[in-house]
Parts: C-alpha cells; structure tokens; sequence
C-alpha cells in the first residue's frame, strides 16, 4: 500500500476540473454561510422582517410581480404570504444547513471512528458487542425512527436535537469502513513491527493505526455531509426540522410545497441551491476517495 | 361575498342519481354517534344517521335554525325546562327496515357514558339527572333512568338543572339511535347502523369511506336530507394542494367532486384570477372565530394594560393573509362573530387591521414595560399553525415585544396548551360553538370556575367573578332573544379585559367540481358544504 | 549455552467457517517444535508454504501468545510474561518481516519509525536516525521521507535498521528477502551477513528458498507440517540429508546449469502438503513418503541424533555415506 | 443450516425486541397524551383517568411492555367483561385513532408499499445496472461520462424535489397523468400503473443513480481480475467474457445492498408515499406519527424493521447459494 | 521451422512507460524458450502482447505466428487464435480461474468457445484434460470449484485449459513461481512431459534460471524492455556474453557448488 502526500493529494484533487468546481462551490457556501449577515445587510434585507406590501393578500398572500417577486429590492423574491425576503432566508438557512451536517458529520466520525477502531482492532467480544449495536442500528428504521423521537423530544433546540439523532444514527456507517480498515491495519505487519518493539496498545492504536485512516475516514466525512444536508431538509420537510421562523433550506422547500404550483420559483430556489450543494459535496468526495486511491490513474 | 350568495353555481338543477366524490384532507375521526364531535365528521354523519332534531339545509344564517329530523318537532320543554319530552316520526325506519323507537334513540345516549367511547360532548354526562355515577350501558345495563321511554315514539330527558337550548343540543349526533344488538363497542365507529339517507358501503379510514343508497330511508319524513346522488366516495386523507389541484383542472371523476375544506392560500391566486374558477367557489360563513390567547396568570400578562397592549400591537390583516387573505374571513373586532347575529365595536382599533404598534408601545410604557418583554408562544407544529405564528411574532415584534415559538406536534397541542402547568404565555386559538349561539361559547371559554389542570379549554386561564356571575345569571335566562343580547354584552365586558384577541371570522372558501349543484356552505360545520343537499347536474 | 532454546513448542488455531461461522476445528499451525540458536550464530529454518514457519516466528517474539510449550531465552520462559514483563525483553529480541512496505507505518517519516523502538520502550535515543540509517547503507537525507518513496530493497534495509536501533542479541528474520527482486536479495544477504559479524547478532532466518538459507546459515532446521523434521549442520545438510523430504526438497531445487539438470536424478513428490486441519496419523510426511508404511502411519518419529550435529525425526533416514 | 437459521432468527428477534423497547421507550417522552387526545374538547379529570385504564396507560411501562410482547406472540384481550376485545395473533394493539388492528392497518397498507418498492426497483435495477455495465466497458467515454453525471445528479436528488417537480411537470403542467391515487392492480392495472409511475421514477432516480455508480465500480474491479484475462485468453467471445466472468462477480456486493434497499423500501418509502398522498406502510407511519398514534407507530417501526432484517438474512442466503466459496463452507 | 517471430516489439502504455522497446525473439515449434529478466523488464507485458490482450497500450513492431502478422490481426481473427493455436497460463492460478465456476465448466468453457461441441461433451473432455495432467478422481473433482483445490492442483487446471485445444504455442508467464518447490517440481515435470508427447512450442516466462536451466532450448534474457543476449540454452549458461547475464546468474545463491562469503550483486547498490 503507499500513501500519497497531503500535497499530491491537494494536486491530484485540484487537477479534477470537476472536483476544482465543487471545492469551489463549496467554498463559496461556506462564505456565504458565514457571510450571510453580510450580504443581507448589502442587500438591504433580513430573513425574519414580513413585507406585507410584496404580497398580494387578496390574491392568499401570493407575490406581487413575476417569478415570485423578484425585483431590485428582493433579488431571489419573496414568501408568498409573508414577503420575507428569499435570498436572506437562503444564506441564513445555508448557515443553518451546513451547521447542522458539519456537526452531525463530526460526532458520527468521531464516534464511528472511535468505536470502529476499537472493534476492528480488538476483535472478539469487543468487535461483536460494536459489530452487534452497528447492525442493529443499520436495521433500525431510522427516519421514522428519528421523526419520533424528534417530535417526542419538546423544548429542546432543535438544531442540536438534529445533530444529536443524525449523529447518532450515521456512526456505525463511519463505523462499518473504520472497522473493516482497522481490522485490515491490525493485521500489518508495521503492527507487528509496533508490537515486537513493545509498544502498548494505546501507542498502537493512537500511533501506528490511527493516522492510517485519516484517509478512509475523510474520504466517509465529505461523502456524509451531502447524506446529512439531505436528511435535514428531509425531516424538515417531514415536519420535523428546525423551529420558525430559523430559516433552512428543508424548512424552506416544505413550507413551499403548497405552492409549487402556484408560485414555483419559492420552491425552486431552495430546492436548486439544495441539490446544488449536495452535488458539489458529492463530486468532491468523489473526487477526494479518488485522489486518496493509490490505485486509481486519471482517466 | 355573504354566506352562500355566491354559492347558487349557473346552471342545470340537480338530478336524482350518479357518484358525488368528495376529497378530504382530514380523516374522518370517528363517525360513531357517541364519539362524533368534530365538524367535519358531523357534515358526513349526517348523510348517514339522524338525530332528534337537526340542523336546517340552508345557506348563511337560516341553516343555523334548529328543526325536526327523527322528532316530530324540536322538543318540548316543561318543569321549567328541566324535562324535555321528544315524540318520534311515524315511518322513520334503520337500514335493516325495522323501525327507530324510542329504545334506540335512548340507548344512543347512554352509550356516550362509557368510558371505552370518551370523544363527544360532555352534555349528556353533566345535564342528565344521575349522569355523575352512571357508566355507561356496558358496565350498567339497567340504564339510565333519566332518559324515559313510555312508549316506542316517546323520549322524555330528565335533566338536573333548567337549558333551555336542549332542543338545539339534540342536534349532535349523539342522540342518534342506536340498535343495542348493532352496538359493536369501539368497533360501532367504523360502521355505524344507517337511519339516514345512505349507508355505510365500506370505510378504510384514512384511506376512503363509500356510502350507497340506504332504501329504507323514507324521504317523506325528512324535510332536510335530498339524498340525490346514488353513492358518495369520500377520498380521505389526501394531500391539501392535491385537493385543490384536482377540483381546479375538475376533470374526469373530479366534475362531480367537492371538496370537504376550504382551498388552501396558495390556490387562492389561481381561482380568484380565473372567472370559471371563481364561479366553482363556494364561499361559505362559520361560526368559527379565532383568536390569540393570553395567559392571564403569568407575569406581565396579568397587567390588564400589557394584554390591551398586545391587542393592538396585532397584526390581524397578516394573521389572515397566512389563511388566505380576506377570502377567508373577515377580521374579527369581537369575540361573537356577525354570523350567530352580533355586531360589535372594536375596543382596540387600528387601520386595516394592521395593529398599531405605537398604541400599544404607550400601553407598555404604562405599565413599566418599556423596554420590552420577551413572550413564549405555544403554536402547533402544522404549516398554518407556524405560519400564524411567525406572523404574531413578527407582528409583536413591532411593539418591542419579543416572542418565542414553542411549537408542539398537531397531536399534542390540544393536550399540552390544555395542561394548565405546561402552558406558556401565548397561545393561538380558536372557538366554534357547537350549535349557533353563544351559549356553547362564551360559559365554557370564559368561566374561571372550569379552569382545570388538564383537558381545559380556558387558554388565557380568565378567571373573573364578574363574568362568572353573568354566566350564571345568563343560564337562568328563560327568553333567548334576552339571553342573545346579554351574551352580546357580556363579551364586550370580556374585552375589556383583553384575555384574548380575535383576529379572524372565519369564512370558507370551497371549490366544487363543474357538475355539482346544490352547493352552499353550511354555517354550523363552519361554513363546509351541507353535503346532503348536493346532487349532480347530469 | 544457548541464546534461545525453544522446546515443545504447540500453537493451535481455531477455524470458523462458512456462513455460520461454526467452528471448524482447530488447526495445528506448530506442533511440537523443538529449537536451538547459539549466540553469534544463524539458525535457518526452511519449509515449504503453510508449514508454520511464520507462527513459530511469531510466538518466539510473542505475537502469539503459545498453546503450550517454553521459549526460554536469556534465563526466561517467554512463554509465560505478560505484555509488561516482555516489554524490557524485547530490547534483546527483535524481528525483520516479509513485506518490507507493510511492514513500515507508511504514515510515519523513515525518522519516526526509527525512534519508534526507543519511544516504545521509554528511552532516549541514543542513535539518531541518520547514524542509524548509514549502518544499513542509506544516506542520511534519507531520514524524512515517507517509505513509499523507497525501493523495496531501501524499505528492507529501514526495517533491519528499526530491529537494530535497540542493539538486540536475537533477530527473528521471517523471509525478509521472499518479497524481493533476485539481485537485490543478494544486498540483503550481504547486508544481514555483515551486520552480524559487526555486532556477533544472532539470526533465526526463516525462508523457503533453500539458496539463500545456505548462504546465511550455519545450521539449519527443515519443518515439514508444523514440525521440525531434520536439524543438521549447514555442510552436512547439503551434503548428507537424513531425511526423505530434506532429500526431495534438495532435489526439486532447479539448477542453474543445464547441463546438471539434465544429468541429475528427481524426487518427484506426489501430493501436496497436508491439510494442517487434518493432520495424517503418526508421521507427517507419509502421506508423500516413498518409504513410508505401516510403522509411519501408527507411529509418530521423534527427533533423534543420527550424527554429530544432525537431527532427524524419520523411522528410516537415509544412511549417512 | 438448520441451526443456522435458528441462530439467525433468535438474533433477528433479539434486534426486532431492542427495536421494540427503544420506540416503547420514545412514547414514554412523548409529550401527547393519549388519554387526554382521546378525550376531546369536552374532558374532565375523571375522565382521563377512566381512559386510561381503558387503554392500560395506568400499568408500570414495564407491565405495558411485557404486555405488548405476549400480544404479538400470542393475542391478547383488552379490556374485560362484555366490552372485551380479543386482539388475535400478531397483537400489535390497536390504533388510538381508528380503533382498527395495527396488524390488520399494517397489512392492508402492503400491496401499495410493495406496488412501489417492486417497481421502482425493476426499474432502477435495469436502468443502474445497465448504465453502470455500460459505463464500465466504455470507461472515459462520452457516454461514461454522461451516464455518471447523470448518476451523480440522481443521488443529489432529494427525493422530496424530484417528486415534487415531476409531479408539476407531468400532472400540473402537461396533464400527461392524474395526480396518483391508490388503486389496486387487480382492479384497474392501468391506473394502478399511472399512479405507480411518479413514485417509480422518483425512486429510481435515486437508486438509479446509486446502482450506477456501485455497477460500474464494480465492474472495474471485476473486469481488472484475473480470471477475465483468463477468459479473453481461451477466445470467448468478449460478450461471455463481460456477462459470465465480469458481471456475475460484480452483481454479488449489488446483490447485497439490494436486499437491504428493497427490505427499507418495503417497510414504507416514507417520503415519497407522503409526497403522493399514497397510503402505504411509510404514509401510515408519518400520519401516526403526526397524530401521536402510538401503536401504529410501534407497529410501523418493528414491521420495517423486520423487513431490513429479514432481507439481511435473505441477501446473506442468496450470498450462499450464488457463491460457491461460501455455499460449500455453509 | 519458426513459430514465432517477434521483431523490434515495443509497447507503450498510455501513462508514457516503455515497457518492451526494441525486443526480438525467436521460436521453433516444439521448443521452448526461456525468457528470463528480472521483475518489471517487460516479460509479461510481452506475452499479453503477443496475444492481443493489452490494453490501453501501443504496441509497434512484428509478432509473427505461423506466418501471421499478429499486429495486423483484428479482434476476430485474434480471438480466433487465442486459446486455439496460442494459450496462455499465468503466474498465480487461484485468481486465473473464476470462483463462480467450477473447473471442468471453465475447462469446458475454453473447448466450446473453438468447437461446436454439445455441453455433455465438452464436460467429457474437460474431465479427460484432468486426468491427463493429473489430477486424482477426474471424474469427481471436475465438479469442484476452484478454491477447493491446492495451489499446484490449481496450476494443473490451468494447464489442462490450455491444452484442451492442443494449441501450437504455450505461453507460460510465471507458471511456477507462487509454488513451493515441490510442487513446482511437479508442474514443471508435466510440462516437460506435454512437449514430448504433445510437441507444444513453449514460450516459459520466469525469473528463475534453474527453471530455464531445466527445461528450455533457447533463452532470451531481458533487462528493460529488450533481450540483451539470446541463443542456445547451454551457450547462454556456460558462456553468457554480457555482463547483466553474468550478474544475473552470479547473483543468486546456490544449493550446490562453492559458498562466496559474500554475493556478488548486480551493478552498484540502489
Ligand atoms: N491466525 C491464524 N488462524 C488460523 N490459522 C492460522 C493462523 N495463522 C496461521 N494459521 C495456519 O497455520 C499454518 C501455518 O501458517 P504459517 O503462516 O506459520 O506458515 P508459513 O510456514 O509461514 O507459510 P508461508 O511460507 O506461506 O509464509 C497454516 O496452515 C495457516 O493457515
Ligand atoms: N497496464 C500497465 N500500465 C502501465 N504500465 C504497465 C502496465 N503493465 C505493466 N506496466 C509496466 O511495464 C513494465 C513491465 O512490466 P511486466 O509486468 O512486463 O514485468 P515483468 O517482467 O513481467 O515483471 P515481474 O517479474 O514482476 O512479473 C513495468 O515497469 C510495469 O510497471
Ligand atoms: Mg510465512
Ligand atoms: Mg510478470
């Protein structure tokens, strides 16, 4: 097996013009995210402030003007109903959205990894007893799973609520690859080589097998982000999201189903900027197990 | 638009025949007599089983006048209307063919004791003579013996204490009859036996409830059912804006549907822009008003000039943009709607409706608030329940008045903003009374002494001894029109107070399909379609 | 005086199998393996593939803990030490592996896996890398790569320097030259040769290429089915082998001169190795003998001395001319 | 094998059981009431209690559980007197909405969920499968490239939008289908297939994409294995090559993950039978969940569940009899 | 009479390594010649190219088969060839046959593909290959799968493949080089055995001169891509003209004959 320096990784990942445009794409979510009060405040709007005059209530609160409202002063539209400002909305729920997957992302790697490691490499009671509790909550029916307990948790934040239950339910998949890969790694013969030199097993573990599966584990983390943006929109869309009037793009989408026909764009806008954030994560994961596989030549 | 005058589509009469389809976006909860105590389920029932007397079949006000359905007249009171004595029709006959007796009509009402079957109005259990410690026929099959029965056609009730709107009461479905050897328990509410115009064909609930023709039912003594149609599919369960999409293009099947609720907000735009469209929307009035509650017992909201000051600074115009706009109702200025015969000034007024948050900024200043207060609103986790609250916090908002939305799944929210200790400051609400007036309203709403732990309905948690005593003095009332009145007046005391602040009379605009007649919003189910008057035009 | 003295030593597996993962059986990976290795010398141990080799390598360093048996080196029964107690014992006890690249934490700069054995062991380096380093022929620049930017006979020579950093007396060597190209499996050779004459090293080399176990070794072990079947002198083995399989493995060994391998007389042996699963009764090797018979099936042959410094265990070895 | 399958079945139940506690143990956060729903607008104190009992709310979570667990294995009756009601085998209770068997709603909810899940997975079976061959054999071509774009769009699809912009396109705009209702096949197949169509395509978009992806990975593996060098060395014409030594290896892992998705799907596709108004077993399981139902969603949850399981078992079977490695070990 | 010809070969793959560049080689029928070179210096690449089974590669120069240009050949006619007058085994047989099948099926496979056969009797000759190259049981163990058998049991499955169709020309890649020494005894006797009854032409590809020292007629040694000394077996051993030859066979250690103190090398360390 070799490995490949960070910096050829960097180059071989840069070299993918696809995978350029996603990292890209995905800077620029992040700056948009993290930008939002900004770029509301040069637009002159906020996410939460109701327009009462960009509606029509005597037409049940539809935009006034073509293409949901779209106009100098509201450059992606408006609600229907309430005329909050759609571009406020969709920078402050890209905050929202990608908070939300980075975070569920990190515990599910962070216990996956933790427990994958501890199994693959121990093996035997440990690796059943961890293998066992993965299984289980592989068959779990997690979505409905997570839109009871959801709903049946009152009170508290549901952004953390969200990362929590997503988190919970995403590590034994970080887990399954750790595991394989761990178990794999502790057959090596550097392993070995650890243990003749009489390390202990913390060094071997921490020292000798941990840093081998930054690779694997990266490659799980930017291929679950796009998963944990998606799930979020979903139990948004199922009715268990973030509160109101916090703006997310899931939140968005559901509250905009009634009026996918009367007013497409409301709906088009977050579900574009939806699928387009999962599509740049994705290809970048794509690319990104590429560019960590040795094996694989560009094409 | 008023009740039910635009409601008279052009064109063809109604015709005896065909399938009537209606798309419902609810599930009908239960349709057993004992436990049916929502409108929508009671629009249904009615195609189904008769009750002692009924509701009449007419658009706007007139379609709140109690009149004869299985009972020869509406009941007759004596004893200081402490005993009402009902005689049934001649004729008036089950499913199966074999007649309704008095029996029937007397064990429909005991079964409302048990406790398997907890759903419907609390009337029986709290007006009869004996009702606290009968439990129902299953556990104490000797009966009630304040419920008479001297013959096969006579009913006398007992009662413990004078109400003189029985013989409106006898109007819910649960004084239907019911046949003791078709009680099937908890199972009666998927079928249950046919006194009306139809019977039950099948019921999956959620899914779909047919009705075909019931051939026993004798149409010369029923003065309010038309029974036109040969069968009607009630499609359960469907989504709103699929509902709204269908009767908008009202092709195939769909020509001869109705809708069971009003359109949707988004849908609002395309049919009012549409002429055809528009002339298919059947606009009806309700007696349903709404209103935002106010927790009367918590700090700063037992300052009467902080609720005033709320009741300003409301934005009720954008309360009803999130429904639909003005479509879908009028702004409330009182708490009794025009449709139940009130016309009221509005104690805290602002242009359009719009609120008037400087008003409301001087009020909060009175009372020390000045620097705002942060308030917590319990809203029901639906996409209308967010919207409505999105739309008073913004509206609050303007004020300095900051609210947090606590939102609670549409399951709970009954029982979680009805358990006094879990309650917060703010909750959207609403009450229809469940026979026009405000006797079923205002007493049970208002009462201080019916302020209960869990199950209570008095969201602002009003408690004034003042208004206890006009409930009181008001029951006593032998004359209605006096006791219209004083009911009348008695609200605007309740305003004064500010416990809650209406926004919205509800109005319902519902779409009918190209071949439906007969059409109009029937006031006591909130302005849905009366559907036993609807026939197809070919 | 010995360096290491193994005696009877067992080591048994568990097999699960299949679906059901249900226990198969056990095999019988070393069965009752006997050794000896004199300080300063090399002991080479030669079988063919699956004969347990690699597992006798691994339960001499305590990678596997043994079924029974002793391993007595420098005074201890390793046999017997936790993880703990072999820590310290280890200094004197090191190993070189196969896969020169599997065997280097490709994580790791060459300068990291050459502090690794004084990191594990708590001590302060008292090599630095790049001395280390130029022993095995490397330069010193060498230090901060990454192993995969090494040829596998520059990742072998890392891996003997690892072993030497703590100046051990034993090195286990599992076919440290198998995985590499012929020419430089000379250099290794070469290499393992000198170090041990610069630091009086003993080697237990195992192979199974029997060239490169003559070149190195000054005695030699042959194993055949998890035991050993003939121990003897370098010389003598060659020369004289005892027993029937010795003599077969000797003679299947191509020649790289064709004249001799046209001229020269085959042990064709039939069969292959048994399964270690299902051991034949008694000897071993019957099942591929061409003098086995009915002793050998009911009869297991003990090792015995046949001659000065040679081994066997066979009912009927060859005669020593 | 026979005791296999046993060890298989206790550890599919022991899951099914775990499964079980963990949503017994959500309705003990929940914050509705069951009673208190039951009980309407008009609800005294009293009232609440008497219902409870009804409901055999007042027992100890545990006794409720224990309860449960022998109604599934052996019917139960609640109740008592002449108001008993018998809940034969499997009990999962009753509906606190509809009164009806959980097992009878669950059930009755199946010919639509297996309507969808079968074929949606016929349908990106063929499309994902034959892309990703294609793909693989062509690899670096227009095609490929155009095939694993597309791939990468369907899985960056929320499901949710794909139906919901099919459903405009093809039913609000062009008026091609009807908006989808639940028929049954027997009765009328061609409306079944209309309603079918949106839920088919918005699923195999999805998995379409998926299988793509895994096919074609897999086929590069298996096309770089020795054995297919082996094949073209003996002359088999290239088509046995890719379908007898390529394709057949590369279908095992595609045959696993099928198992699992096609057992999730089966267990309800909640989304999409939402978005269609479709009432299946994933319809029943959100309308439960929203109405605070909570023996439906006990049942709902423990079905799914058994149906991942179970098509674990199965797909773990299939792996036996498909290869010979693992079928002579077995 | 020449079997083989190959002239000036060179392949390039796409990444830009010249693999084989400039190789010539010569083969009689029913001969063997060894092709010897240490790893990477273009064997393999070689005798995938002599089949037409690369890929993803240029390949310039002449192959000729029996008075064919083989370069010139397309797919058809080469997949005609392949198998029929040209089979080929390689190096490690357990992941040359497919696990999904089992061997007298895989056998039969290769017979069917060249001979309108019925299936019943292609199994037949499959069941005959095994016992020809040895295997105990034919009958019986023509059911197996792959992985029930050993190693060498492998090999000769592989072997019987290959001759089901008595092909002109063996390609060996390596036929011997996973097994133990033994069993390579055993492989390489059958392999001898096949050329005296069969008088298949053998091209044996390995790295090990003994293996070539027993069995080939001519020798090519390769070193990066070319033959940079070819002829007679017993010339090339006795008299190698080039140093790498020397260096080559110097290099490895020896079972028999003088014991160096230390091992030549071959050129300067790495
Ligand atoms: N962890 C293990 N579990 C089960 N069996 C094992 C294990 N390790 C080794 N074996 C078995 O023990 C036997 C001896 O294995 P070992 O690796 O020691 O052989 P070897 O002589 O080193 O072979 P090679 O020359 O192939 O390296 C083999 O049959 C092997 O399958
Ligand atoms: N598909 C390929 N793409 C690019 N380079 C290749 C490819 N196949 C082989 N090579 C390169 O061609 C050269 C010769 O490889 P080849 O496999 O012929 O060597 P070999 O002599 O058979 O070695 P070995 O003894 O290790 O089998 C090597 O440098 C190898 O890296
Ligand atoms: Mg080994
Ligand atoms: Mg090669």
């Amino acid at each position: 097996m070799t490995v490949l320096s960070q910096v050829t990784v960097l180059r071989r990942l840069l070299a993918q013009r696809s995978a350029a445009l996603a990292l890209a794409v995905v800077a620029g979510l992040v700056l948009v995210a993290v930008a939002a009060p900004l770029i509301t405040w040069i637009a002159g709007s906020s996410p939460t402030a109701f327009h009462g005059d960009a509606v029509d209530p005597a037409l049940g609160g539809l935009p006034r003007g073509a293409a949901g409202g779209i106009s100098t002063r509201h450059w992606l539209g408006v609600e229907p109903v309430n005329g909050r400002d759609v571009l406020a909305r969709v920078v402050y729920g890209a905050q929202v959205s990608l908070l939300i997957a980075v975070l569920a992302t990190a515990l599910s790697v962070v216990l996956g990894t933790a427990l994958g490691l501890v199994a693959g490499f121990f093996g035997g009671w440990v690796d059943t007893a961890i293998g066992r509790t993965m299984d289980l909550l592989l068959s779990f029916p997690s979505l409905i799973f997570m839109i009871a307990l959801i709903s049946a948790a009152p009170g508290v934040d549901r952004r953390l609520l969200l990362v929590v239950v997503l988190g919970f339910f995403g590590w034994p998949y970080v887990g399954r690859i750790v595991r394989g890969q761990a178990m794999v790694l502790a057959r090596g013969e550097f392993v070995a080589a650890a243990r003749v030199l009489g390390a202990s097993r913390r060094a071997l573990l921490l020292r000798e097998v941990l840093p081998n599966l930054t690779g694997p584990v990266l490659v799980v983390a930017t291929m679950s982000i796009p998963g944990y943006i998606a799930t979020e929109a979903g139990l948004s869309f199922l009715g268990v999201g973030v509160q109101a009037p916090t703006p997310s793009w899931g939140q968005m989408i559901a509250t905009a189903v009634p009026w996918y026909a009367a007013d497409p764009a409301y709906f088009l806008i977050p579900g574009a900027f939806l699928f387009v954030t999962v599509l740049a994560f994705n290809v970048l994961g794509d690319a990104v197990r590429d560019a960590l596989d040795p094996r694989s030549k560009r094409r | 638009t008023g009740g039910g005058a635009g409601a008279t589509v052009t064109g063809a009469a109604a015709v005896k025949g065909g399938t009537l389809h209606v798309l419902s976006t609810l599930d009908l909860e239960h349709l057993d007599p004992a436990r049916n105590y929502v409108t929508s389920s009671q629009d249904v029932s009615r195609l189904v089983y008769r009750t002692l007397t009924t509701f009449a079949a007419a658009p706007g006000q007139a379609g709140g006048k109690i009149v004869p359905d299985l009972a020869t007249d509406t009941g007759r009171p004596s004893d200081g209307a402490k005993t009402w004595t009902f005689t049934l029709k001649q004729g008036v006959k089950f499913e199966d063919g074999r007649p309704i007796t008095s029996k029937d009509v007397k064990y429909g009402v005991e079964r409302t004791f048990a406790a398997e079957l907890p759903e419907g109005p609390p009337y029986a259990r709290t007006w009869l003579a004996g009702g606290e410690s009968y439990k129902g026929p299953y556990k104490d099959p000797a009966g009630l013996a304040s419920i008479e029965t001297p013959d096969s056609s006579t009913v006398v009730f007992h009662l413990n204490r004078p109400v003189a709107d029985f013989g409106s009461a006898a109007s819910l479905p649960m004084f239907a009859p019911v046949p003791q050897d078709k009680d099937t328990g908890v199972n009666y509410d998927s079928r249950p036996f046919s006194s009306g115009p139809y019977k039950i064909d099948s019921f999956e609930p959620k899914k779909q409830l047919t009705l075909v023709r019931n051939t026993s039912w004798d149409p010369a003594t029923d003065t309010v059912r038309k029974g036109l149609p040969d069968k009607v599919v009630i499609d359960l369960g469907l989504d709103a804006a699929v509902v709204d999409q269908r009767l908008i293009a009202g092709q195939g099947e769909d020509a001869n549907a109705v809708a069971l609720e009003p359109i949707g907000p988004a849908s609002v735009g395309r049919v009012l822009n549409d002429p055809q469209l528009k002339s298919r929307l059947v606009t009806g009035d309700s007696i349903n008003t709404r209103y935002l509650s106010i927790n009367t017992k918590h700090k700063p909201l037992d300052d009467v000039r902080v609720r005033q000051a709320i009741a300003y600074a409301l934005d009720k115009d954008a309360l009803r943009t999130t429904r639909g706009g003005p479509i879908a109702g009028d702004l409330a200025t009182s708490l009794l709607p025009p449709s139940l015969g009130y016309q009221a000034e509005d104690p805290y007024p602002s242009k359009d409706g719009k609120g008037d948050p400087d008003r409301a900024k001087a009020l909060l200043a009175e009372a020390g608030r000045a620097s705002g207060l942060t308030l917590t609103l319990d809203a029901p986790a639906s996409t209308a329940g967010k919207a409505q609250a999105e739309a008073v916090q913004a509206s609050l908002g303007r004020a300095g008045i900051t609210v947090k939305i606590n939102e609670i799944s549409t399951s709970a929210f009954y029982s979680t903003v009805g358990n006094t200790s879990q309650e917060h400051d703010l909750v959207i609400a609403g009450w229809s009374p469940d026979w026009p007036g405000a006797s079923t309203y205002l007493p049970i709403v208002f009462d201080g002494r019916l302020i209960t732990g869990q199950g209570n309905n008095n969201y602002s948690q009003y408690d004034s001894p003042a208004v206890d005593a006009q409930i009181d003095r008001i029951a006593a009332m032998g004359d209605p029109a006096a006791a219209q009145a004083a009911y009348g007046q008695l609200a605007q005391q309740i305003m004064q107070d500010a416990p809650v602040v209406p926004f919205l009379w509800d109005k319902a605009p519902i779409l009918v399909g190209p071949n439906v007649a007969g059409a109009y919003g029937h006031i006591a189910y909130v302005g849905r379609l009366d559907l036993v008057s609807l026939g197809l035009r070919k | 005086m010995s360096l290491l003295e193994v005696r009877n030593l067992v080591k048994r597996f568990p097999v699960r199998h299949g679906l059901t993962r249900r226990l198969a059986g056990h095999v019988t990976a070393v069965d009752g393996v006997c050794l000896v290795v004199r300080p300063g010398e090399t002991l080479g141990l030669v079988g063919e593939s699956g004969c347990g080799k690699s597992t006798v390598a691994k339960l001499i360093t305590r990678l596997e803990r043994p079924t029974s048996g002793s391993i007595q080196f420098a005074g201890r029964d390793l046999a017997e030490l936790d993880a703990a107690a072999l820590r310290p014992v280890r200094r004197d006890l090191q190993m070189v592996f196969q896969d020169p690249f599997s065997s280097l934490n490709p994580r790791h700069t060459v300068r990291q896996i050459l502090a690794g054995p004084y990191r594990y062991q708590g001590l302060e380096p008292d090599q630095p890398a790049e001395e280390l380093l130029g022993r095995v022929g490397l330069r010193p620049e060498h230090a901060d790569r990454h192993p995969h930017e090494f040829s596998g006979g520059q990742a072998q020579r890392i891996g003997i320097a690892r072993a030497l950093a703590l100046r051990p007396k034993l090195v286990v060597c599992d076919e440290p030259v198998s995985a590499l190209d012929v020419s430089v499996q000379a250099q290794i050779l070469n290499l393992l040769k000198d170090l041990q004459d610069e630091y009086g090293l003993s080697y237990l080399f195992i192979a199974h290429d029997l060239g490169a176990v003559r070149q190195i070794s000054s005695r030699i072990a042959v194993m055949y089915l998890g035991s050993i079947v003939e121990t003897a002198d370098r010389d003598t083995l060659f020369a004289h082998p005892a027993h029937p399989y010795t003599h077969a493995l000797l003679s299947a060994v191509p020649l790289p001169d064709p004249d001799l391998e046209a001229s020269r007389g085959r042990i064709v042996l039939h069969g292959d190795l048994p399964s270690p699963l299902d051991p034949p009764s008694g000897c071993g090797f019957r099942t591929r003998c061409p003098k086995a018979d009915e002793l050998c099936a009911a009869e297991r042959p003990q090792l015995r001395t046949i001659a000065p410094g040679q081994q066997v265990a066979c009912h009927y070895p060859e005669r020593t001319p | 094998m026979i005791l296999y399958l046993l060890r298989r079945l206790a550890v599919t139940t022991a899951i099914l059981l775990v499964v079980c506690a963990a949503t017994f143990a959500i309705f003990y956060l929940m914050p509705a009431d069951p009673a208190q729903g039951a009980c309407g607008k008009a609800c005294s104190p009293e009232r609440i209690a008497e219902i409870r009992t009804t409901l055999g709310l007042n027992h100890s979570p545990l006794v409720q559980f224990r309860d449960y667990l022998a109604g599934i294995v052996s019917g139960r009756t609640y109740g008592s007197g002449a108001q008993a009601v018998n809940c034969p085998f499997p009990c999962l209770g009753f509906s606190f909405q509809t009164d009806q068997p959980v097992w009878q709603l669950l059930t009755g909810r199946l010919p639509v969920s297996f309507s969808i899940a079968i074929g949606a997975a016929v349908l990106w079976l063929a499309v994902g499968v034959g892309a990703g061959v294609v793909s693989a054999l062509r690899r670096g071509s227009l095609w490929d490239r155009a095939a694993m774009t597309a791939a990468l769009g369907g899985v960056s699809l929320p499901i949710y939008f794909t139906a919901l912009v099919l459903q405009y396109l093809l039913v609000v705009q062009f008026e091609l289908l009807p908006y989808p209702q639940a028929v049954p096949f027997t009765a009328d197949p061609v409306g079944w297939a209309q309603s079918m169509v949106m839920p088919w395509i918005t699923l195999a978009m999805l998995y379409a994409g998926i299988y793509a992806r895994v096919t074609r990975g897999e086929m590069l593996e298996s096309l770089g294995q020795n054995y297919v060098r082996t094949a073209r060395a003996k002359g088999l014409p290239e088509i046995t090559v890719v379908r007898r030594h390529a394709l057949r290896p590369a279908l095992m892992p595609i045959v696993t993950i099928f198992g699992m998705d096609l057992g999730a799907l089966l267990g309800g596709a909640l989304i999409t039978e939402s978005v269609f108004g479709l009432p299946g077993v994933g319809k029943l399981a959100a309308d439960a969940i929203a109405s605070a139902d909570q023996p439906v969603i006990l049942g709902v949850t423990l079905f799914a569940a058994a149906f991942v399981v179970l098509a674990n078992l199965l797909v773990d079977l299939v792996y036996a009899v498909l290869d010979p490695r693992v079928r002579a070990l077995g | 009479m020449t079997l083989l010809t190959v002239r000036d070969l060179a392949v390039e793959f796409r990444s830009g390594v010249r693999a084989v560049d400039g190789l010539d080689l010569d083969l009689d029928a029913g001969q063997v010649l060894g092709v010897v070179g240490e790893s990477g210096s273009g064997k393999s690449v070689t005798s995938l190219a002599v089949l037409g089974l690369l890929r993803d590669a240029r390949v310039s120069g002449e192959i000729r088969f029996d008075g064919r240009e083989l370069t010139a050949l397309d797919q058809r006619s080469l997949r005609r060839l392949r198998g029929d007058r040209i089979a080929m085994i390689f190096q490690d047989p357990l992941s040359c046959l497919n696990p999904y099948y089992s061997v007298a099926f895989q056998i039969a496979e290769a017979y069917r593909a060249h001979h309108r056969a019925g299936r019943k009797q292609a199994q037949r000759i499959a069941v005959r290959m095994l016992e020809r190259v040895g295997i105990p049981e034919p009958e019986r163990r023509a059911k197996a799968y792959p992985h029930e058998f050993s190693g060498g049991m492998r090999q000769r499955v592989m072997i019987a493949m290959a001759l089901c169709l008595e092909p002109d020309l063996l390609i060996a890649d390596e036929p011997t080089t996973a097994l133990d020494v033994t069993v390579q005894a055993q492989i390489l006797q059958l392999l001898r055995e096949l050329r005296e009854e069969a008088g298949t032409a053998i091209m044996l590809i390995t790295h090990d001169m003994g293996v070539v020292a027993g069995l080939a007629d001519q020798v090519a040694v390769m070193h990066q891509g070319r033959a940079v000394e070819r002829g007679p077996v017993r010339d090339v051993f006795h008299r190698p003209q080039q140093a790498y030859t020397r260096g080559l066979l110097a290099c490895v250690p020896r079972i028999d004959g003088p014991l160096p103190d230390r091992l030549p090398t071959l050129g300067a360390a790495e």
